[in-house]
């Protein structure tokens, strides 16, 4: 009965209300309010590892990692384009970078770079012909290239075949590459947020919610779908090249499962959309499983299980309640 | 109301689409004059939809060419279509619910036909796209161009669609049952609009159930029936035709589009 | 970033820092044996009990003098995954490095699984200088990358034995089979991964050099589910005999029930793990006779009378997990290993790694799988001739004892025989 | 021959793989990514009877279809219900759902050698100089007799009637009195009663790994994509299409080829004929 009396009501916070849309901020407290959200993480994030022992630092550099490709996945989810084989785009950054060193020793300034690139556009070139599907179908195929691909190299024995590329130059201070990683993460975080709140992230949406309208608009969907695939490509093969730098080790399982489905959980848990989720999800959920490490195998298990209750009680995810909290408060109060 | 030039603009011949076996259009030829108004009315299911979807890319014909200013644009797609110059307003309209109405115009303002059209550059594109509203009634001093499109009523959002058709500068207009769902009043004030567009040079093809405020403004009339073109001439022409009355008798009413259709 | 919540996660992590717990400091402070391998395959499943076993020996005995003091040993695992062919290897080099740089181990044992998870991992453990008693991954991959720099993989050793000792002694009993049963032509399958592929090329090589005519060479994917291809070619093209080099159970389980089933009158041979293991009979039926197998090194999971050792070594298994184990192959290995770091430890009175390794590198150890004692590249060394010089493999036939019970007869090496090769009826000349 | 008949008898594992999978989306729209996991856990619980138990096999073999289609009953009304009409989201959860039944396998030590179920008969003959063993000939008629009795069971039963009523119309079948959660639920649990049955026939051929289940996925969703999603007729033909595929490129290329093809071809279908060979949803190619 009690229930029925009573009912939730949701504020925003006042000084949510008078920041929101006016510029001009008033006082101290309210420049605060609004940045503190965005620099108190950063600087946390930029702080960390000196405060680290190297195996977690390793941890954090995994975190940054799969935070890309949640962040890569987040934004093709943006314009429709639901991935499941962000390893596709992992797996080929981590090959040319790989590759370029074993073969042709160039060193890691240039590798990076021009991983990060060519893969870009490689998982553009690779994934266009199928552009033009959608939903699960689109998702079917980028499940089943990396595994293609992987195939391929067990196959042909190309790229040192099943034994992958190892003694590959390394980052000559392992600080470099953890800064490299949270720099990487922190900058496509920011990055496409800004992307997406621009009228190209716009129109990239609009793909999303209705091609046909935006096509009638005389927009060419799929060169605009391409850009948005080299975007997220490059972010992923960035992720690829550093682990293969990092490792200094490169095989056909940065082909593997395990980079497709973590970020889609990561993803899953933070809440789709907003980028920051992505994010957040995926600092939750990296550190979770290193902290589950000793179940060994059980941790995949976890992570779906992880991912199958995110999806279905708590489809806004993480990010949105803690949001919530941040901009509103609550009360209950009775119904008249 | 028509202009001077006599080189068609718009040739269609002979287009065909079945739909696994179901003919939606069969064999329908026409020509269009720049500047000319058209209208295209038949009875429900009659495939003037689809007529429009085939000459703007959405479906692709089964046989049959489409020829926009002498060039041959049959199977194009929607988009390269809409870049030549062709802009359709929806019969369901497409309008991006979650976003304010100025800024679903911001989508045709970024395509590299306006771009061209504006010298290479794009604009303050906001701007612009209050500018265009105010042009369609909406007052740029209002709400309501601000407001999220999901909380627009239903008359608003036909004429967003027709704003967000017009920012795309096109050479000609099509409109698939834009007055459906509109009431008397926005009928009334939208007509002279498109009328103006018409006299400032645009050329308009019109479908419609809502015959009277059709004659009003066309010059000729296209009329459909299963797919088949049964009559063309101008509006008294047209309903003096048997065929005409026959296939009109007594289905001459609003029924609601079926959904999915569009 | 805008509703900013990052800190969140932040406050998880730290908080997953603090719930870690900061590694066990008894006051007899035992010998930490690390074992990073994956528990998904028999072989490091097996490996594994093993291990235990030995350290339970040890520790029985007050365990192992360090200077002098006496102090016991202790495992810690990390599930590597590595043996499951699309696990990560990074994933696999996280769980090791999480092992050494948590656990601390004073060394390792058995080590990775699959090749390329070894050869990555010899950068890990030598930057952190532990050393390792490798007992599983066989690839010549681990040769290579040591030569090129000795001095920085000096930590690593091998104690089993690798493809060119095992190709050794098939080709020996190819020799055999040539010469004294008539047999001429040979096919040969490999799963296609490094190590296999050079196995067999090995016999392969050595059957063209003997004379023998041989009808194919193919690569089969590691997860490969149907043979018949292969069988039929065997079949059509009349061969006497097929070589096998496989160590994924299933495509092995596939080829041996397929092989069982379509009766290629072809004799079986090579390293076909659901062959060689004592459940083949239940796995693959009444088939399995006169299919020949290699058990690398002696004492994986064969008893053999004229090695005491192994019967030893074997029935303790037994007794202690109730079975003998599942995989024919390096299971003595993981044994000897965890004797032999003893051992080593004691010459060094200490656990410092340098001195250890130059311990290890002196090891003249007599074991389960013979005597071993590590070679320039630091791996043990095998050969055909004497247990008691190297250490040594055996190959056995299943065949029918007088009651009609299959059971696996050893046939070579001659010292360690206890039976002729058989050859089926259906092939007498 | 060898080939034909190898092919043959592939072809017919892949329509077995696939028919389950095939029947729950040609139902219900729902793409069970989970297919696969369901196949060789059944095949894990019948061991488990087998062993465990010491139940005959015929016996626990039918225990474990039963629990397959237990466990897809349960899977729509815990996984599904609340997400239908989002296929994605279906098949998201469908898929980490079967992962993590593998997964957990895999850490509960499922793998090697000794996990192996038995076939029904032993030995083979040789037709046209080819050996076949019987249980392959089993798998033969299996095969034929489900595709069969499937047909004769959505055409001719009350239930299978309101399954084609539900896939041709979901909303009509509701208004008819058609109960659209319970019909999916149903659509699932047959789904996975079919995966057991299949694994039932096949698994004895060779040994039983957790990571079979993936390849099990991926072959019935190169079936049915090839043939078109919810096909009955594609189904057979992308079957039989992979099936000699695989086989000649063995044959003709190398054997290491054979699990390129089922990949190769979802890839290039999807990126060509994305309805399939015999696919209805051709709007997905009228859709530019």
């Amino acid at each position: 009965m009690a229930e029925r009396d009573f009912r939730k009501k949701r504020l925003d916070r006042g000084i949510k209300a008078r920041s929101d849309t006016i510029f001009a901020v008033a006082s101290t407290k309210e420049i605060l309010y609004l940045l503190a959200p965005r620099f108190v993480p950063v600087a946390i994030l930029l702080l960390l590892p000196l405060f680290l022992e190297s195996y977690w630092n390793k941890v954090l550099v995994y975190a940054c990692i799969y935070g890309l490709l949640a962040l890569s996945w987040d934004f093709l989810a943006s314009c429709g384009l639901f991935s499941l084989g962000q390893s596709l785009f992992f797996g080929l950054g981590a090959y040319i970078a790989g590759a370029l060193n074993y073969y042709f020793h160039l060193p890691t300034v240039v590798t990076i770079p021009v991983a990060t690139l060519a893969g870009g556009v490689l998982c553009a070139a690779l994934l266009s012909p199928v552009m033009r599907l959608r939903g699960v179908y689109f998702a079917m195929v980028t499940l089943m290239l990396p595994l293609l691909l992987m195939k391929v190299v067990e196959t042909t024995g190309v790229f040192g075949g099943t034994h992958g590329l190892s003694s590959l130059a390394g980052f000559p201070h392992e600080m470099l590459a953890i800064y490299l990683a949270i720099i990487g993460f922190l900058v496509c975080l920011f990055l496409f947020r800004r992307i997406m709140n621009a009228d190209y992230g716009l129109i990239l949406r609009a793909i999303r919610d209705d091609d046909r309208s935006v096509m009638s608009g005389g927009i060419n969907i799929y060169w605009r779908k391409s850009q948005a695939l080299f975007i997220a490509g490059a972010a992923g093969s960035f992720a690829g090249a550093l682990m293969t730098h990092h490792y200094q080790f490169v095989g056909m399982s940065t082909f593997a499962l395990d980079y497709s489905i973590l970020p889609v959980a990561a993803v899953a848990l933070g809440g789709p959309g907003t980028f920051a989720g992505a994010a957040l999800g995926s600092m939750i959920l990296v550190p979770l499983s290193e902290a589950l490490r000793a179940l060994g195998g059980l941790r995949i298990a976890i992570y779906c299980g992880i991912l199958i209750v995110s999806i279905i009680l708590l489809p806004e995810g993480f990010f949105h309640y803690l949001a919530r909290k941040y901009h509103q408060f609550e009360r209950i109060e009775k119904i008249k | 109301m028509t202009t001077s030039s006599n080189e068609p603009i718009l040739r269609v011949e002979r287009l065909k689409k079945n739909f696994g076996g179901v003919l939606a259009v069969y064999d329908v030829s026409f020509e269009l004059k720049r500047g000319e108004f058209l209208g295209i009315i038949g009875p429900n299911g009659s495939g003037k939809t689809t007529l429009v979807n085939l000459i703007t890319g959405f479906v692709r014909p089964s046989g049959g060419r489409v020829l926009f200013k002498g060039k041959n644009i049959t199977g194009k797609m929607p988009y390269k279509i809409a870049d030549l110059g062709i802009a359709r307003t929806f019969q369901m309209v497409r309008l991006f619910y979650n976003l304010p109405a100025y800024k679903n115009l911001i989508i045709p303002l970024c395509s590299s036909r306006v771009r061209r059209m504006r010298g290479g550059k794009y604009g303050e594109k906001d701007d612009e796209a209050v500018d265009l509203l105010d042009d369609m009634g909406f007052e740029r001093d209002s709400y309501v161009p601000y407001k999220q499109v999901g909380t627009l009523p239903h008359g608003y959002l036909k004429r967003l669609d027709l704003a967000r058709a017009m920012a795309l500068r096109p050479e000609l207009l099509i409109l698939d049952e834009l007055f459906s769902g509109m009431s008397m009043s926005e009928v009334a004030s939208t007509l002279p609009l498109i009328e103006k567009f018409n006299r400032e040079g645009l050329t308009i093809i019109m479908i419609e159930h809502r015959l009277k405020e059709l004659f009003r403004v066309v010059d000729r009339v296209l009329v459909l029936n299963f797919g088949e073109k049964i009559a063309e001439g101008t509006p008294d022409e047209v309903m003096a035709e048997d065929e005409v009355k026959k296939a009109y008798l007594g289905i001459d009413v609003e029924i609601p589009p079926d959904p999915g259709t569009a | 970033m805008k509703k900013g919540t990052i800190l969140f996660s932040i406050a998880v992590l730290i908080t997953t820092l603090l719930i870690i717990p900061a590694g066990p400091a008894g006051a007899a402070k035992p010998i930490v044996i690390g074992v990073p391998t994956s528990l998904y395959t028999p072989f490091g499943r097996d490996g594994l009990k093993a291990v235990k076993l030995a350290v339970e020996e040890l520790n029985a005995k007050g365990g192992v003098k360090v200077g002098s003091e006496k102090r016991p040993l202790k495992v810690v695992v990390a599930d590597t995954r590595g043996g499951e062919p699309s696990t990560p290897v990074h994933d696999a080099l996280m769980a090791y490095e999480r092992l050494i740089t948590k656990e601390k181990p004073d060394a390792i044992v058995i080590g990775a699984f699959r090749s390329e998870v070894l050869i990555a991992s010899m950068d890990l453990v030598s930057k952190y200088k532990v050393p390792q008693l490798g007992t599983i991954a066989q690839s010549p991959g681990f040769q290579k990358k040591f030569m090129k720099d000795p001095k920085k993989y000096k930590y690593l050793f091998r104690v089993t034995t690798d493809a060119l000792v095992d190709a050794t002694y098939l080709n020996n009993t190819l020799d055999i089979l040539k010469n004294k049963y008539g047999l001429k032509t040979a096919y040969f399958i490999y799963q296609d991964t490094l190590w296999a592929k050079a196995f067999s090329g090995l016999m392969s090589k050595h059957c063209k050099k003997t004379g023998w005519k041989q009808i194919g060479f193919d690569g089969y994917a590691a997860g490969a589910t149907d043979f018949s291809p292969a069988l039929t070619k065997a079949k059509d093209e009349k061969a006497d005999l097929i070589g096998m080099v496989w160590d994924v159970p299933l495509g092995a389980g596939v080829f041996a029930k397929q092989y069982a089933a379509m009766k290629v009158p072809a004799l079986l041979i090579g390293f076909i793990p659901p062959m060689a293991s004592p459940m083949a009979v239940k796995t693959v039926g009444p088939g399995v006779e006169y299919a020949m197998s290699i058990e690398f090194p002696v004492g994986a999971s064969l008893p053999l009378k004229k090695l005491p050792k192994t019967v030893d070594f074997l029935s303790k298994f037994k007794k202690k997990y109730g079975s003998l184990p599942e995989a024919a192959a390096v299971n003595s290995s993981a044994y000897d290993a965890v004797f032999i770091l003893a051992e080593a430890i004691e010459r060094a009175g200490t656990l410092d790694p340098d001195k250890l390794v130059a311990a290890l590198e002196k090891t003249d150890y007599k074991g389960v799988s013979g005597r071993i004692r590590f070679n320039k590249q630091h791996i043990a060394v095998f050969g055909t001739k004497d247990p008691n010089e190297t250490g040594v493999c055996v190959i056995f036939q299943w065949q029918k004892d007088a009651s009609g019970k299959l059971r696996r007869v050893p046939v070579y090496p001659d010292f360690l025989a206890e039976g002729k090769i058989q050859l089926p009826p259906w092939m007498k000349k | 021959m060898s080939l034909l008949i190898y092919g043959l008898i592939n072809s017919v594992i892949l329509a077995l793989y696939t028919v389950g999978f095939s029947l729950t989306y040609g139902i219900s729209g729902i793409a069970n990514f989970a297919h696969g996991a369901l196949y060789i856990l059944s095949g894990f619980a019948a061991w488990t009877f087998m062993n465990a138990a010491g139940l005959p096999f015929w016996l626990s073999g039918i225990l474990a279809v039963l629990i397959s289609a237990i466990i897809g009953f349960v899977f729509y009304w815990v996984l599904l219900l609340r997400l239908r009409g989002i296929p994605l989201a279906e098949l998201i959860v469908t898929f980490a759902a079967g992962v993590a039944i593998l997964e957990l396998l895999t850490w509960k030590g499922f793998y090697g050698i000794r996990y192996s179920l038995p076939v029904l008969v032993r030995g083979g003959v040789e037709i046209f100089g080819v050996g076949i063993d019987y249980q392959r000939f089993i798998v033969l008629a299996c095969g034929v007799f489900l595709v069969v009795g499937l047909w004769l069971f959505v055409h001719h039963t009350r239930i299978g009637l309101a399954f084609r009523a539900m896939a041709q119309n979901e909303r009509t079948a509701l208004s008819i009195g058609i109960e659209s959660d319970w019909i999916g639920s149903l659509s699932l649990a047959f789904g996975a009663a079919l995966a057991a049955v299949a694994a039932m026939v096949v698994l004895p051929l060779g040994v039983m790994e957790s990571t079979i289940g993936y390849e099990v996925l991926i072959y019935a969703l190169a079936v049915a994509i090839v043939g078109g999603l919810e096909s009955t007729l594609g189904m057979i033909a992308g079957s039989f299409l992979i099936g000699y595929g695989q086989i000649a490129a063995a044959r003709y290329i190398g054997a290491k080829w054979m699990i390129i093809v089922p990949l190769a071809a979802i890839v290039f279908v999807l990126a060509v004929r994305p309805s399939g060979l015999f696919g209805k949803f051709k709007e997905l190619e009228e859709r530019v």
